[in-house]
């Protein structure tokens, strides 16, 4: 008996199609190279360096205190975290003591630039799934948080607020009472949020499942905040390796618990960061309370000249851990100073995880990842 | 009967929705600043365009060269009280709105105004001499932009006093 | 509304023509009134759309173009003819420039035979539902030809999209409208909403008041959301994720056509829904009135819009999930379900 | 786990000629900062399974990946994190100027992937069996390395002809 | 419309219905979702409920080029970007504007003196109609931008002939 030759399966050639860099869902200039089959996504290389603002060479150029603009920029929806990071890594270096009302104060906007960055994270992940009214309550929220950053520091997203050895400015009796008012409506707020957005069936059903990242993988590929978290690893810089006033401070450290779906997934994800603004809440009521009087600004030479030495210094930001690696030989500019961008860290695990998804879930998954393009690329 | 349930509980949720945002329909207020109308009230340390004013200015020097990305050109002449600027260009091409220089301006005659409407159509215009194009110089007819309406306690830094003139 | 009703009746006869030419100046002018009055709701509902929406969101929408921004479509309209008449190099130039036409074409065919007041349609065809679900086919096949001739991929992907899609939600939009279509006996539109006239308060003979039809109500306007692209099922032009869809590479006039149907054909499947289910202008309290069928037909763009507003959309095997799954075997028993209600309480 | 204890246990377990010293940055009179451990640079990848694997130190995590450019050599820096023991570690290979190669990570710890082609496409190291060692944040036609000491800013017309 | 354009003479007529074309184009400029840097967030802050763009018509943010007739550039270009942000413009059909949002766009910005990677200034790549300056700018100052932009849209002459510059 003759047996037939099999025919070969019908198969295509994939279909290689860029996402990027002009996209509304890759949340600003990140290219992704799809290979796709039909709707099936095969592979998914992030393709990033857009942005690329030479932020390592200029840190080399400018004085220690002029850099802080440039940390604005380097994650613009957390200003002030990145601007605390920046700050504490060369106080660090140089060894100055802050003053407690400084660190109070620093707690103070951090938070809130917290809660303003998450909520930009929520609402664009609306956004990526199709629901557009979440993403203007969501601004309406984030405006009353830059009404009180701006009344402390004049700016509204690149604040410029930190300065080293403290802040640039004392804190006005008019935020605390703005950062009050505002406390008081927010639980409301976010609880219809979540109603609109959260446990909507659908978008459960986009986000749940998808896009799972187990807790080991999630730490081999560097990743840190809220991702890590969501995978079920309970680190949180600001409890686990205190810095600042945070040990004085009673707050929970939310844990993806996989609540809808996996422990890990975009659905975790996006609830950590829910579930974060309520914990910043409470800090924030805490700060308010304890904040002490006194100075808010070390006293700092004008032309800081730190001793040759190296320093690395990591601080929980919104998006992960900023890390700030400074190594001076003495001089007025660091000899070399590298940034550990969070984001950077956490978008190289795209391409693991988005084997063999939908078209629809790698836009799910990376709208979940939060990512700011101006720290992945620096 | 998977099916059913979820079917089920997609339409309770979408009601849930429906809800928040009928009501945001029926109930809620715009908060819509109608910008060329209306106009927000702007703190007192709102960033605006930075502007000098060089009749007080005595060319220290200080704010160029504290500025990261070098937008400020200062000439002077003169020693002492006798000194005065002859040029000073601001490149609001570079500028990064930070405020490190209005910090650092001994004379008060550097600061962020609470001009925010300015726009241009040509780029070369964005280099402005304060010179040989001056703003209207502070007095008391016409003081400094915004007031302070926190009154500084004493011995504190003089990080403020670049507004507090006024 | 009414008056139309008296005016298109009369107009051969006023005009003293018979024959051929009446027939067809009739044909013209009534043609002639239904794209003005399918285009003016379809213009007003883009401002509805956008007013709509701002008051959901604490804005305030357009505010400036006109009174309170009521000019804002008229301005959009204009601007989009203005703009520069693209084909892109690589498109297939005839698929390219009669897709649009074709979408246009297939959701404004299906008002021939759509009652536009109180009793009268432009055609009174005994089959108009049959009719109504053969035309809006069309619509598929132009935007399935838009995605194909641009030369995009982002447009193919919208294409296939909206061949699945529409292929699947076609069977229960027909497999829902037939139970109130084996409650009234009859597949002519105008015949549909006048057998449901009667009963207390002119309201009790409603299709949708029996259970079955309820059931069918939803189902029906789901599909028919399905059917317009619109949120959560807006998946051929999804924004977030392939740009634009099928239109990735129109712009101009040719776009507004796409934007333009897409609201005409929401027009269209709420006057189905209003007619075959609502009772069409039968109202409360013995009213009947073209404006109470017309209020009706805004009330569900009304629920169209704000559910836009307020969902996510749906992945494209959730979506094809819930049609299968859900939709079609419902469809079938609702169809049975009616007709042992026809056989036991009507005979 | 101390610094200089993860040291130890290093040099116990490599020797000499592989762990080379363990130096505490700054002085005495302006105090001393973050220390870190000199490694040889072909032992590196053997070293790194090592820390990843030992019970004792259980190093997961890899924090970050820094190119540097001294004058007589370029340095990469290894900052490690174990989550278990909630420990630090830095590690320094040195490779010469005229031809920069350092064993690749990758295979340990997969976070390694891009901060060594950043590392690549800045400071122009080259990491010795990296999967795929191109430039990450420039364009690939872009010319010179920006982070070495010696670079200088490309002028807009040269980028242009560039095509870029 | 090319055919038009460009072809008639002043004259009531023409200048009404060139007032009437400049209108409709003015109060429906529809800007492209893109966003390059940091002041993409004060864009989407612009378009959001306090500022609220749509309230000029400006409000409907398309993600594909060929249907918007405004392109924002918020945000730095560098070199990588620069050749996209070309095409991207070429794709747009005419009458096509660009705003440069905040000083990365204008210039180079903070990013002028030491950054290898940045473009200095958009205009080396595009045509620029209206300079927002500001970094970021604040969304009044965006919305200032577009208002110019507005005024010289008003400007314009669609079926007029346009004014030789050589009057010799």
């Amino acid at each position: 008996m003759v047996i037939p030759a099999q025919p070969k399966p019908l198969q295509g050639e994939p279909m290689v199609i860029y996402m990027g860099p002009q996209h509304p869902s890759t949340h600003g200039v990140l290219q992704v190279e799809l290979h796709t089959d039909g709707e099936i996504v095969n592979r998914a290389i992030p393709r990033i360096g857009f942005l690329h603002r030479c932020k390592e060479k200029i840190g080399e150029s400018v004085p220690y205190d002029a850099y802080v603009p440039y940390t604005d920029r380097m994650d613009y929806l957390a200003a002030m975290n990145t601007n605390w990071a920046w700050a504490s890594a060369v106080e660090k270096l140089a060894a100055i003591e802050v003053p407690e009302r400084a660190e109070y104060i620093r707690v103070y906007v951090a938070e809130f630039n917290r809660i303003a960055s998450h909520l930009v994270a929520l609402a664009t992940y609306g956004l990526d799934l199709g629901a557009w009214t979440p993403l203007l309550h969501a601004f309406r929220e984030r405006e009353s948080v830059l009404d009180i950053l701006e009344e402390l520091s004049g700016g509204r997203l690149c604040f410029g607020y930190m300065r080293i050895g403290g802040v640039a400015n004392d804190i006005t009796p008019r935020s605390i009472e703005m950062g009050k008012a505002f406390l008081k409506q927010f639980r409301a707020k976010l609880d219809s949020l979540n109603e609109l957005l959260s446990f909507n069936h659908i978008f459960i059903r986009r986000a749940a499942n998808i896009g799972v990242i187990p807790g080991e993988q999630a730490i081999a590929y560097g990743m840190t905040g809220p991702m890590l978290r969501a995978s079920g690893v309970d680190w949180d810089m600001r409890r686990d390796e205190p810095y600042s006033i945070y040990p004085k401070l009673n707050f929970d450290v939310p844990v993806g618990q996989g609540l809808k779906g996996k422990t890990g997934d975009n659905w975790d994800r996006y609830w950590v960061r829910v579930q974060e603004m309520y914990e910043s809440m409470k800090i924030l009521e805490q700060v308010i309370d304890g904040l002490p009087e006194g100075e808010f600004r070390a006293k700092v030479p004008a032309i800081l000249r730190p001793p040759a030495a190296e320093v690395y210094c990591r601080q929980e930001c919104p998006r992960g851990e900023v890390a700030f690696y400074l190594i001076s030989d003495g001089g007025k500019t660091p000899y070399r100073m590298k940034v550990r961008g969070p984001s950077f860290c956490n978008l190289s695990i795209l391409e693991t995880i988005s084997k063999d998804m939908l078209i629809a879930d790698l836009v799910s998954t990376l709208g979940s990842f939060d990512i700011v393009m101006g720290e992945v690329d620096r | 009967m998977n099916i059913l349930s979820e079917v089920w509980s997609g339409f309770t949720t979408t009601l849930k929705g429906m809800w928040v945002t009928g009501r945001e329909y029926l109930t809620g207020k715009p908060i819509t600043v109608q910008y060329p109308y209306t106009k927000r009230e702007m703190p007192y340390r709102f960033r605006g365009m930075l502007v000098n004013d060089v009749s007080i200015c005595n060319g220290c020097t200080k704010c160029s060269r504290v500025c990261p990305v070098n937008c400020i050109e200062i000439e002077a002449e003169g020693k002492g009280k006798e000194r005065h600027v002859t040029k000073w260009v601001l490149n609001y091409q570079k500028c990064c709105w930070c405020e490190l220089c209005v910090e650092v301006c001994p004379d008060t005659s550097l600061l962020m105004s609470h001009d925010y409407e300015t726009v241009f159509t040509d780029r070369n215009k964005m280099i402005r001499d304060f010179v040989a194009d001056p703003i209207p110089p502070f007095t008391d007819v016409n003081p400094k932009p915004g007031t302070n309406p926190y009154p500084k306690k004493e011995n504190e830094g003089d990080s403020e006093s670049g507004r507090a003139a006024a | 509304m009414d008056f139309l009703m008296n005016a298109m009746q009369s107009l051969p006869a006023s005009m003293q023509l018979s024959g051929p030419l009446a027939w067809t100046i009739t044909a013209l002018v009534a043609a002639g009134v239904t794209m003005g009055v399918v285009s003016l709701v379809a213009l007003l509902a883009v401002y509805a759309e956008r007013k709509v929406s701002a008051d959901m969101q604490a804005r305030v929408g357009p505010m400036h173009v006109g009174w309170h921004g009521i000019l804002q479509t008229t301005a959009d309209a204009i601007k989009l003819m203005l703009k520069e008449d693209l084909v892109p190099a690589m498109a297939d130039k005839w698929l390219f420039i009669t897709a649009p036409l074709l979408v246009f074409g297939g959701a404004f065919i299906g008002w021939a035979v759509l009652p536009l007041c109180k009793g009268w349609a432009p055609v009174d065809l005994n089959i108009g539902v049959v009719y109504l679900l053969a035309t809006s086919s069309l619509v598929a096949l132009g935007i399935i030809m838009a995605g194909w001739g641009s030369h995009n991929k982002w447009s193919l992907y919208g294409a296939m999209r909206t061949a699945a899609q529409f292929l699947s939600y076609e069977i229960p939009t027909a497999l829902h409208l037939l139970p109130a279509i084996l409650l009234a006996g009859s597949l002519n539109l105008t015949a549909l909403a006048n057998s449901q006239a009667g009963g207390m308060g002119n309201m009790a003979n409603w299709a949708i008041w029996n259970p079955f039809c309820f059931l069918s109500f939803f189902c029906y306007f789901i599909s028919g959301l399905a059917e317009t692209n619109r949120v959560p099922f807006d998946l051929p032009e999804s924004e977030s994720e392939l740009v634009a869809g099928f239109h990735v590479e129109y712009s101009g006039m040719r776009f507004a056509f796409f934007f333009l149907a897409e609201y005409a054909e929401l027009f269209l499947v709420s006057a189905i829904a209003s007619l075959v289910f609502l009772g069409g202008w039968n109202g409360p309290f013995g009213l009947e009135s073209s404006f109470l069928y017309l209020a009706k037909v805004l009330v569900m763009m009304f629920v169209a819009i704000w559910l836009r507003w307020t969902l996510p959309r749906f992945r494209i095997d959730q979506l094809m999930g819930l049609c299968w799954k859900f939709l079609i075997p419902l469809g079938l028993i609702n169809i049975l379900g009616v007709g042992f209600w026809i056989y036991y309480f009507r005979t | 786990m101390e610094h200089i204890e993860i040291f130890n246990r290093l040099r116990q377990q490599f020797g000499e000629e592989v762990v080379l010293e363990h130096v505490v940055t700054g002085d005495e009179a302006k105090g001393f900062r973050d220390p870190y451990i000199l490694l040889k640079t072909e032992s590196l990848a053997e070293v790194a399974r090592f820390l990843k694997d030992d019970e004792a130190l259980a190093f997961d995590m890899l924090h970050c990946i820094s190119g540097v450019d001294w004058p007589e050599y370029f340095e990469s820096v290894y900052h490690l994190f174990s989550f278990k023991h909630r420990h630090m570690a830095t590690l320094k290979v040195r490779t010469s100027k005229d031809d920069p190669k350092v064993p690749s990570v990758t295979s340990v710890w997969p976070a390694a992937d891009w901060h060594e082609r950043e590392s690549y496409d800045l400071v122009g190291i080259r990491y010795e069996g990296h999967p795929d060692l191109t430039r990450i944040l420039l364009p690939e036609e872009w010319e010179g390395h920006p982070l070495r000491k010696d670079y200088e800013t490309p002028t807009h017309e040269h980028l242009r002809e560039l095509g870029l | 419309m090319g055919a038009l354009e460009g072809k008639f003479e002043d004259g009531v007529i023409v200048t009404s219905v060139d007032a009437l074309f400049n209108w409709a184009r003015l109060s429906s400029i529809w800007p492209m979702t893109f966003g390059l840097a940091c002041c993409a967030i004060e864009m989407m802050h612009t378009a959001a409920c306090r500022f609220d763009l749509d309230r000029f018509g400006a409000g409907v943010f398309r993600a594909t080029p060929r249907q918007s007739d405004l392109m924002i550039v918020a945000g730095t270009v560098t070199y990588k970007m620069a050749k996209r942000i070309k095409l991207l413009y070429d794709q747009m059909p005419e009458p096509r504007y660009v705003i440069a949002m905040g000083s990365c766009a204008i210039g180079g910005g903070p990013y002028y003196e030491h950054g290898y990677h940045v473009v200095k200034g958009v205009d080396l790549y595009i045509p620029v109609d209206v300079y927002v300056p500001g970094c970021p700018p604040h969304p009044e100052t965006l919305m200032a931008g577009l208002i110019e932009l507005q005024e010289k849209i008003r400007q314009d002459r669609v079926l007029r002939r346009k004014k030789t510059v050589d009057a010799a």
